[in-house]
């Protein structure tokens, strides 16, 4: 499939690294970077993500929303399947449907629960048909909220938002979306290559696709690389022209160099604390200690070296702003994110006295990756200097973190959130007081208050619903909820030769609409 | 032929009294135990001895280093991380604090680290490579010890049961064994892993699985011989009970068997655990094997070497001390190489 | 000594072992020559070098051998110093050897007809086939029951007695002039001993070679000897045809050999014994090595090693009891009615 | 010569009667190791064994000593069947009662064991020593007895030549003061100067302690030599038994002539004479019944009732 | 979405309770622990080994299948190789015994047995790939990219072998029907060539599983390290993402494969072994 490298550094096709394979092609089912980063490549929805926090024209040429924001009207432009046949408002009417139906089992239907009737269907007490979207005639998408949501044009580039021709779900039948050619594609590549198990794949120019004469590169190669090094090696041989840099090592290495990206992810990494298990962690003098006996400036910098940033607050930075200014500035509680040992040890001691404790084991969970590793280990130093704490490093796989932070089986866990689109509150719902992610289990009854008036009556004020989402991470960070570490960065490397590539923080990721080579 | 006779004292043919020179039963070499007799071919098997050496080296080092805290100190010092090896007073390029950085080498002790030493250089969080390598090889060699432990508990008695029951006995417990044989190690510890977490005490129940496996075939092996052997014979027919004559008769002369046999478990044990961490199944951080430092390393080995160099030299000249050593105990103890 | 039917000569052979423990001087001084259609047993108890002396005939020394001197002449042809090139073109050919133990002396994973038929296929340059025709014969001759199928059987298919006998073809089928025999029959039940001891002797008649037969059964060497020699530590002690040795023996140890053996009529109630065990040869005594074990030993014994005295033409001892000075001795009861016994056949 | 079974009434020491010892039974490989053999042992006597490889002789002894657990058949040692030894001191005591000498002077002494301990080993078991003073002096008479000193008590058997190792043996099977040993090929494995220290030794045993043996060989001078009655085994079967003398000049079955005719003679001109008598053993597979029976007085052949008849004559004829 | 550090992936998000449900029915896992167990046998037995956590949607069987390819190739090069190799160098080290070829074989198996395959892959891919460019880096597109990974798998099976063959030809060149072939007159070559190596060679097939386990245990970090699409690689991955499914369907293919292997081996000891040909016995 492929030539020597010199044949390949003139050709144009980007050879990009991913570090995990391609587990579907399956709009409605795919919860994953690498599967987004494909489709929103290999498909597109109504709306494209575009740079700071915008969003562009997609299949929608432009569409309108109602006073009440109750009501969304797209405009479709004519474009075509990659098989030939027109992308029409019924694609998108079945692929919602589809992506809410409980029998499609889509671990991403909640992103639908403003669009009318999602959540009844989703829990099978409506009909799938009765889902607020509607087709007005072939190019005319109408769509119905049950409440406001400002950030709606946020969701419809998400990847179960986009169109599914239905006819071709029929025809792929179990196949469908398991391998590149039981799939049909709207975006400016098509998917070639993909067996459904193997480790390369290829986004390979669609002629179909409505803007194909703006796109400038043949296509992008993914070759899944698992190991850090020897992608490095293949980089530098010329055989990669993009890849991940892990580490503190590699990313030094590049830090200074006109190949380097650091790409932000609007993702925080933090600390809950199990105040259902350990009484002691209900003291707030127990968790701001905690908290700042991190220093997040060294531990970032010295540690994970990779370029990530200390957190600066619960969400993440550049995230959203407001009239030129960022969330996290309007939001920011230093005493929540400060490092300042000797303040720590006072309060810990304040603290334990309070609980009338000595001493105290804890273990402290997190993955069982290299970042993973680093942090607990890291944190285990940091608190250890907090007199009679003890702490126990437990690094698990992925999964199993997870279920032991959802069951409660932890003491201290490293959780992390990446935001689904660009708003705070994709950060913000986690810690009301009974959503499930709420591993820790604080309960503050003024943020939950918050929350609530952003999503419900403050939706249509964007003043107002700005200051409760402020006003509820002051909440969260003033009485230490969670303790933030730090904001995760997603460093390449990319040859020169490309150019061009487009990264967002949230959502797809990745687009290589613009990308060209030299 | 007969001649010059002439030199010979007077009484030259007269008979040698009364026969008293018929010593009989005279010995004359000096008595030499099968041990002793063993150590000295040992003695003479230069890369065994170098060998043996080596892990006595690594032993005493290991758990020696643990008395003295400044040299076992694996505590984290986040901004004197990744610094290469230094060794005061030695300016050779890899041990003098230099590294390259983008083409050049340059001294990368600077700053907070300007006066401190690391003689194997510090790790990402700045620990002591030196040390933590040392507390790696401590892993490994427990790992090693606890692989000799199953050995010689289970291995050898499962084997001494099978080879002197024999019969049906031996027949079943050797079906076990041949199914134990066909499922590898990795597997079951993947299966483990399904039911416990990763840690020493699942890689222990895999070495308490399967680890004495082999043993157990050879010391059966061996039993079934020295059964019919007519000494034990002939304990049998002095009416000596079963298990004291397992006890004197068999594991003494079954003890070349098990000493070499032992001494090949060891490296296997160590690979397997390296091999385990390595692909993170091993042991937990914050606890770090061989394997878990050279995996650790190889993330960086492009840039720090060193990380990768130490614990892989370490490893591999461990197991090549006990393979060696071991291959020279099996000549040592084999009757067949006296020459 | 020197006989133009001779056709081996060994002269002064010495031989060394290099071991951890030093220096065993295995041969020493041992010359004896074998003649024409003659069988020559070699005896005497284990480790008297027996074995290493006829390896050495054959140029098979283990790797730690030393040859301290002394010479082996084939048809006047010198064998020591060979290389092993030469040598393979010589073994097998013109010397055979039968080997102790039949039981592992054949290649267990090869067809018995290829391992009889090899020689001829190294040394005459045959055909497989025409080799395999004179394997079916020689296996026909050494009394192997429907030959032509068992030329396909492997080993283990046989029994001792029948893989002996097919080592024996091996041996013949060349049609060698000298076949070295070490212990053939030692591991074998005296019947079928039997049957194999008479068939080297009809098989010997049939094509004129010469045997050396090593053994330390005195009742075989009885059977199949022409002329024998007697071996202790490294040296041979007496030689002499086969009634001298057994009718008129000269040398204590041989006197010992004789009467420890009783025979189907032995009535005396203590057997005679020899005394203690043979010497150390990491470090041989200085004079007669049996010495120490001999009853009638002399002090001279201890001084010096005894020559070779000569006791008729064919008939020849290393023992000083043989000296004019020395005293005269009354040997073993069984000895002296041997000797009797001697001297009636020789009135005959 | 002279015999040591002077009293030719002597008490039965050890009674065998259709014994049978099968090996892997029920399975294809199944050996018919001793096949229903019966005869007795009187007191004093030394009653050879003789037979050609794998005819059982080994299997019998073992059997006798109850090493393994016999097929069928009965088997009595002084008067109580060995298989019905139900208390502990019985056991013991028969253990120490009879005991036996190996064919392999290598591989019958644990070479990791020092002499004395070997030696003691049967004191130790039985615990025939007051103290380790006790012990050591006992081992040492034992060495003595057997022609060893001393010093060697505390040497390995490495040491020792195959004479002297199989003297340890004896000694070992001393230890425990028995009355009945069994020596199963004492002297194949030894040279034959050696071979003559042992088997003086053991007769010298006899005389001073007046042991019983079983003696185990197919070597058949030294059996007829040392032995008082011969038993003539062949693929399981006991074919013949008679007086040493009378077996030597009268033998009778075919395969005993075999035998006979098969043993080297070290004297030349006997050899030269050797007839071979050939032996068919497919004779015997015709299907009728044999049993040993008295031809004549303590010379017994294995035969149908057609056969004795032919068997008298042969005795009486000579031929 | 839920973050897994280092690596974006993402995890069951706020799903309604029968979604939830749905999800667990389409895995089975609703049903007691003890049916699960059972159906998966079941199913098993038919090459049904569930569907993979990490693909979504991928029936395991097809993702072992579609991946076993390079796998099998890559473990019976390493095999055939090392094994071959081994032989030979056994071989010499025994026919030149206490020479310095005999010392370097064996200093050549030593280092093979004891330098893990995991450090050699990442030193020969350093060096040959990077430093040298002599060989592809990682990757799986034609020969030149097998070459690496081969050598790095190959190692231990030809040190094993070597190790073995030298000992059981020291053997048997001490043996006495190897002496009697010396007194036939054969030469050096014709004593190795036609009776030592057969004899020596035959109980090397009783290694070939274990060696098999040897390499099936390596291929997984080498397929790991030079990125090759096959079972290995994907065997870790799944084990550190619990996979399951694909750890169980591995596993027991993985098993299969041996038993196959030591199947294998055994008739093929038969065949060539007389001894047990014809009766069926060893020894
Ligand atoms: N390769 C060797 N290395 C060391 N010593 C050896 C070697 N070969 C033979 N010897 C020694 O040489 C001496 C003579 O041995 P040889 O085999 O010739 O005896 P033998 O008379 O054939 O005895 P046997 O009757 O037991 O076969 C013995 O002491 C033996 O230990
Ligand atoms: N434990 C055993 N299991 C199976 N077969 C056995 C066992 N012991 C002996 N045999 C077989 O029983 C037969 C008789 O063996 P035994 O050892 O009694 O013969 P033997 O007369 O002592 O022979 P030898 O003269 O060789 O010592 C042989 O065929 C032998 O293979
Ligand atoms: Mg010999
Ligand atoms: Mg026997």
């Amino acid at each position: 499939a492929c030539g020597n490298s010199s044949q390949e550094s003139k050709s144009k096709t980007i050879q990009w690294q991913e570090s995990a394979n391609l587990p579907t092609l399956d709009v409605s089912k795919a919860t994953d970077h690498v599967s987004a980063e494909t489709l929103s490549n290999s498909n597109e929805g109504l709306l494209n993500s575009a740079k700071d926090s915008k969003v562009a024209p997609g299949v929608a040429e432009s569409y309108k929303v109602s006073k009440d924001g109750k009501t969304y009207t797209f405009n479709l432009r004519h474009s075509k399947w990659s098989d030939g046949k027109p992308v029409t408002a019924k694609d998108f009417v079945y692929g919602w449907q589809r992506s809410v139906a409980p029998k499609t089992a889509s671990q991403y239907s909640y992103l639908f629960d403003h669009v009318k009737n999602a959540t009844e269907i989703s829990q099978n007490k409506a009909p799938v048909s009765s889902l607020g979207v509607k087709a007005d005639g072939d190019y005319k998408l109408v769509v119905t909220l049950s409440k406001p949501q400002s950030y709606f044009k946020y969701l419809v580039t998400m990847t179960p938002f986009f169109p599914q021709s239905e006819s071709a779900v029929k025809k792929f039948g179990s196949a469908y979306g398991t391998n590149s050619s039981s799939m049909i594609y709207n975006g400016p590549f098509k998917v070639t290559g993909w067996t459904g198990t193997n480790d390369s794949w290829t986004l390979t120019r669609n002629k179909e696709y409505w803007n194909n004469k703006a796109t400038k590169i043949d296509g992008v190669k993914f070759n899944v690389q698992k190991t850090p090094s020897t992608a490095l090696n293949e980089y530098q041989s010329g055989k990669l022209d993009a890849i991940k840099l892990v580490g503190a090592q590699q990313v030094g290495q590049y830090k200074n160099s006109k190949e380097f990206h650091n790409e932000k992810t609007a993702s925080t990494f933090y600390l809950e604390l199990n105040q259902k298990k350990d009484p002691a962690f209900r003291n707030v003098n127990i968790r701001k200690a905690l908290s700042l006996a991190i220093n997040r400036q060294q531990f970032t910098k010295n540690t994970l070296g990779d370029g990530s940033l200390p957190a600066v607050g619960y969400v993440s930075p550049g995230l959203a702003s407001l009239k030129g200014k960022d969330f996290t500035n309007d939001a920011y509680v230093k005493s929540g994110v400060d490092y300042n040992m000797a303040e720590a040890k006072k309060l810990w001691a304040k603290g334990l006295k309070e609980v009338g404790k000595k001493n105290l084991n804890v273990s402290l969970l997190s993955d069982d990756t290299a970042a993973g590793k680093n942090t607990t280990e890291y944190l285990q130093t940091q608190f250890e200097q907090l007199p009679g704490l003890k702490v126990t490093n437990q690094n698990l796989p992925f999964k199993s973190r997870l279920s032991r932070s959802q069951n409660g089986q932890f003491d201290m866990v490293v959780s992390a959130w990446n935001g689904d689109f660009p708003d705070p509150i994709t950060f913000l719902t986690l810690f009301t007081s009974d959503n499930s992610y709420n591993n820790g289990k604080w309960k503050n009854a003024e943020y939950d208050k918050l929350v609530q008036n952003a999503e419900g009556q403050d939706a249509n004020n964007t003043d107002k619903r700005w200051n409760d989402m402020v006003q509820a991470e002051k909440t969260l960070m003033n009485d230490q909820g969670i303790i933030p570490i730090y904001h995760q960065a997603q460093p390449y490397a990319i040859n020169s030769r490309v150019q061009g590539v487009q990264f967002y923080p949230t959502g797809s990721g990745l687009d290589f609409r613009n990308a060209s080579v030299k | 032929m007969a001649d010059n006779a002439n030199k010979l004292p007077k009484d030259a043919f007269e008979p040698l009294s009364d026969g008293s020179h018929l010593d009989n039963e005279r010995i004359a070499a000096p008595s030499l135990t099968f041990l002793k007799d063993s150590w000295r071919r040992l003695k003479k098997n230069k890369a065994a001895m170098i060998s043996m050496y080596i892990v006595i080296f690594f032993v005493v080092l290991a758990f020696g280093s643990q008395l003295i805290p400044s040299v076992s100190n694996i505590a984290t010092h986040p901004n004197l991380n990744n610094l290469p090896p230094r060794i005061p007073g030695i300016d050779i390029p890899g041990f003098n604090g230099t590294l390259v950085q983008g083409g050049q080498r340059v001294n990368a002790y600077t700053g907070d680290a300007a006066n401190v030493h690391y003689w194997l250089g510090s790790d990402y969080l700045g620990r002591d490579l030196l040390a933590r390598t040392l507390s790696g090889t401590r892993i490994s060699l427990i790992i090693a010890m606890v692989a000799t432990f199953f050995d010689l508990t289970i291995g050898v008695t499962y084997g001494i049961i099978s080879g002197w029951k024999g019969g049906r006995v031996d027949t079943i417990m050797q079906r076990i064994i041949e199914i134990m044989l066909s499922v590898p190690n990795l597997v079951v510890m993947i299966l483990l892993l399904l039911l416990f977490k990763p840690g020493i005490g699942s890689i222990v129940l895999v070495l308490a699985f399967t680890g004495w496996i082999n043993m157990a075939r050879l010391v059966r092996a061996q039993t079934l011989e020295l059964k019919s052997q007519e000494f034990v014979l002939a304990a049998r027919s002095l009416g000596q009970k079963p298990w004291k004559i397992a006890f004197k008769h068999l594991l003494p002369n079954l003890s070349s068997v098990i000493i070499v046999n032992t001494m090949l478990t060891i490296p296997n044990a160590i690979f397997f655990e390296a091999f385990l961490s390595f692909i993170g199944i091993g042991v937990p951080a914050p606890a770090a094997s061989l394997g878990t430092l050279i995996s650790d390393g190889q993330k960086s080995f492009q840039y720090l070497p060193y990380q990768m160099w130490i614990p892989a030299i370490v490893l591999s000249l461990l197991m090549i001390a006990f393979n060696i050593l071991g291959d020279g105990l099996r000549d040592a103890f084999d009757p067949r190489t006296r020459e | 000594m020197e006989n133009k039917d001779d056709i081996l000569e060994v002269r002064d052979l010495k031989i060394n072992f290099n071991t951890y423990a030093g220096k065993i001087k295995a041969i020493r001084d041992v010359s004896f020559d074998l003649k024409k259609g003659e069988t020559l047993a070699i005896v005497g108890e284990s480790g008297s070098g027996k074995t290493v002396t006829t390896r050495s005939i054959m140029g098979l020394n283990a790797s730690n051998t030393e040859i301290a001197g002394g010479s082996i002449k084939f048809n006047d042809e010198e064998i020591l110093g060979k290389s092993e090139k030469e040598l393979s073109k010589f073994r097998g050919k013109h010397i055979a050897e039968i080997f102790q133990d039949p039981m592992t002396s054949l290649d267990p994973t090869m067809k018995i007809g290829r391992q009889i038929a090899e020689p001829l296929m190294i040394h005459q340059n045959m055909s497989k086939d025409k080799a395999m025709d004179k394997a079916l014969e020689m296996l026909k001759l050494v009394g192997i029951t429907n030959a032509k199928d068992r030329l396909n059987d492997y080993p283990y298919q046989f029994s001792g007695g029948m893989r002996q006998r097919i080592v024996i073809a091996i041996a013949l089928i060349t049609y060698p002039e000298i076949i070295i025999a070490d212990e053939p029959t030692t591991a074998l039940d005296v019947t079928i001993q039997a049957k194999i001891l008479k068939l080297m002797k009809e098989l010997q008649d049939k094509i004129n070679t010469s045997i050396i037969f090593i053994t330390h059964d005195l009742g075989v060497v009885a059977g199949m000897a022409d002329r024998v020699a007697v071996m202790y530590a490294g040296k041979i002690v007496e030689y002499g045809t086969v009634d001298e040795i057994f009718y008129n023996p000269k040398h204590p140890y041989t006197w010992g050999l004789l009467s420890s053996m009783p025979t189907l009529d032995t009535k005396s109630e203590v057997l005679p014994s020899i005394p203690g065990t043979p010497p150390d040869l990491l470090e041989p005594p200085v004079g007669d090595a049996f010495a120490a074990r001999n009853k009638y030993a002399l002090k001279i014994d201890t001084i010096k090693q005894p020559p070779f005295f000569k006791v008729s033409d064919t008939h020849y001892a290393a023992t000083w009891l043989l000296d004019d000075r020395a005293p005269k001795v009354t040997p073993p009861d069984e000895i002296v009615k041997r000797q009797k016994h001697f001297k009636d056949i020789n009135m005959k | 010569m002279v015999k040591n079974m002077e009293d030719k009434n002597a008490p039965k020491i050890l009674q065998v009667e259709h014994l049978k010892q099968f090996f892997n039974v029920g399975k294809p490989d199944e050996v018919k190791a001793v096949n229903d053999i019966t005869f007795d042992i009187y007191k004093g006597e030394t009653f050879g064994l003789v037979g050609e490889s794998g005819s059982g002789k080994t299997t019998t002894g073992r059997a006798i000593c109850h090493l393994y657990t016999p097929t069928s058949g009965k088997i009595t040692f002084e008067g109580t069947d060995v298989s019905k030894l139900n208390s502990r001191e019985k056991k013991a005591k028969f253990r120490r009662d009879m005991q036996m000498v190996f064919q392999d002077p290598y591989a019958s002494l644990n070479p990791r064991m020092k002499v004395k301990d070997i030696v003691a080993e049967g004191i130790d078991i039985n615990h025939l020593a007051k103290d380790d003073d006790d012990r050591n002096k006992q081992v040492e008479d034992l060495l003595e007895t057997v022609g060893l000193n001393k010093e060697h008590a505390n040497r390995y058997p490495h040491e020792f030549s195959g004479g002297q190792r199989q003297r340890i043996g004896i000694a070992r099977a001393l230890a425990v003061k028995p009355k009945f040993i069994i020596a199963d090929e004492p002297i194949s494995a030894l040279d034959v100067s050696i071979q003559a220290q042992v088997v003086n030794l053991l007769k010298e045993l006899q005389r001073k302690r007046g042991l019983t043996y079983l003696f185990i060989a197919h070597d058949l001078s030294m059996v007829k030599y040392i032995s008082d009655r011969i038993g003539v085994m062949h693929y399981g079967k006991m074919l013949e038994i008679a007086d040493a003398d009378e077996l030597y000049n009268h033998p009778l079955h075919d395969y005993t002539r075999s035998l006979l005719s098969a043993v080297p003679v070290p004297d030349p001109e006997y050899e030269r004479q050797r007839q071979i008598v050939d032996y068919d053993a497919s004779k015997e597979d015709d299907g009728q019944e044999r049993s040993l029976v008295e031809i004549s007085p303590r010379h017994y052949v294995r035969a149908t009732k057609e056969e004795v008849a032919m068997y008298k004559d042969r005795l009486n004829n000579g031929k | 979405m839920k973050l897994m550090p280092g690596t974006p992936l993402t995890n069951q998000a706020k799903l309604s309770p029968t979604e939830q449900q749905l999800i667990l029915q389409q895995y089975g896992l609703d049903k007691p622990v003890w049916q699960q167990y059972l159906s998966y046998l079941a199913n098993a037995v038919h090459g049904n080994f569930g569907t993979s956590f990490q693909f979504s949607d991928q029936p395991v069987s097809y993702l072992i299948s579609s991946r076993i390819g390079p796998s099998l190739l890559l473990g019976l090069q390493a095999m055939l190789i090392g094994v071959l190799l081994g032989i030979v160098l056994g071989a010499l080290g025994a026919i030149k015994k206490n020479t310095w070829v005999d010392t370097s074989t064996t200093i050549i198996s030593i280092l093979g047995i004891s330098i893990p395959s995991f450090v050699l892959a990442i030193l020969l891919q350093y060096f040959f790939g990077l430093k040298l460019r002599a060989f592809p880096i990682a990757g799986w597109s034609g020969f030149a990219y097998t070459i690496m990974p081969t050598i790095a798998l190959a190692v231990m099976p030809l040190a094993e072998s070597a190790r073995f063959v030298r000992t059981e030809m020291v053997d048997v060149l001490n043996s006495d029907y190897i002496e009697l072939a010396r007194a036939k007159g054969l030469g050096k070559l014709g004593i190795i060539y036609h009776h030592a190596l057969r004899n020596s060679l035959i109980p090397l097939i009783t290694i070939i599983g274990p060696l098999a386990v040897n390499i099936m245990t390596g291929s997984l970090v080498v397929e790991n390290i030079f990125a090759i699409p096959g079972i290995g690689e994907q065997f870790v991955n799944s084990i550190t993402t619990n996979d399951y499914p694909t750890i169980m369907g591995l596993t027991i293919v993985y098993c299969f494969m041996l038993c196959v292997v030591l199947l294998i081996t055994d008739i093929v000891y038969g065949l060539v072994d007389p001894r047990i040909r014809i009766t069926g016995k060893r020894d």
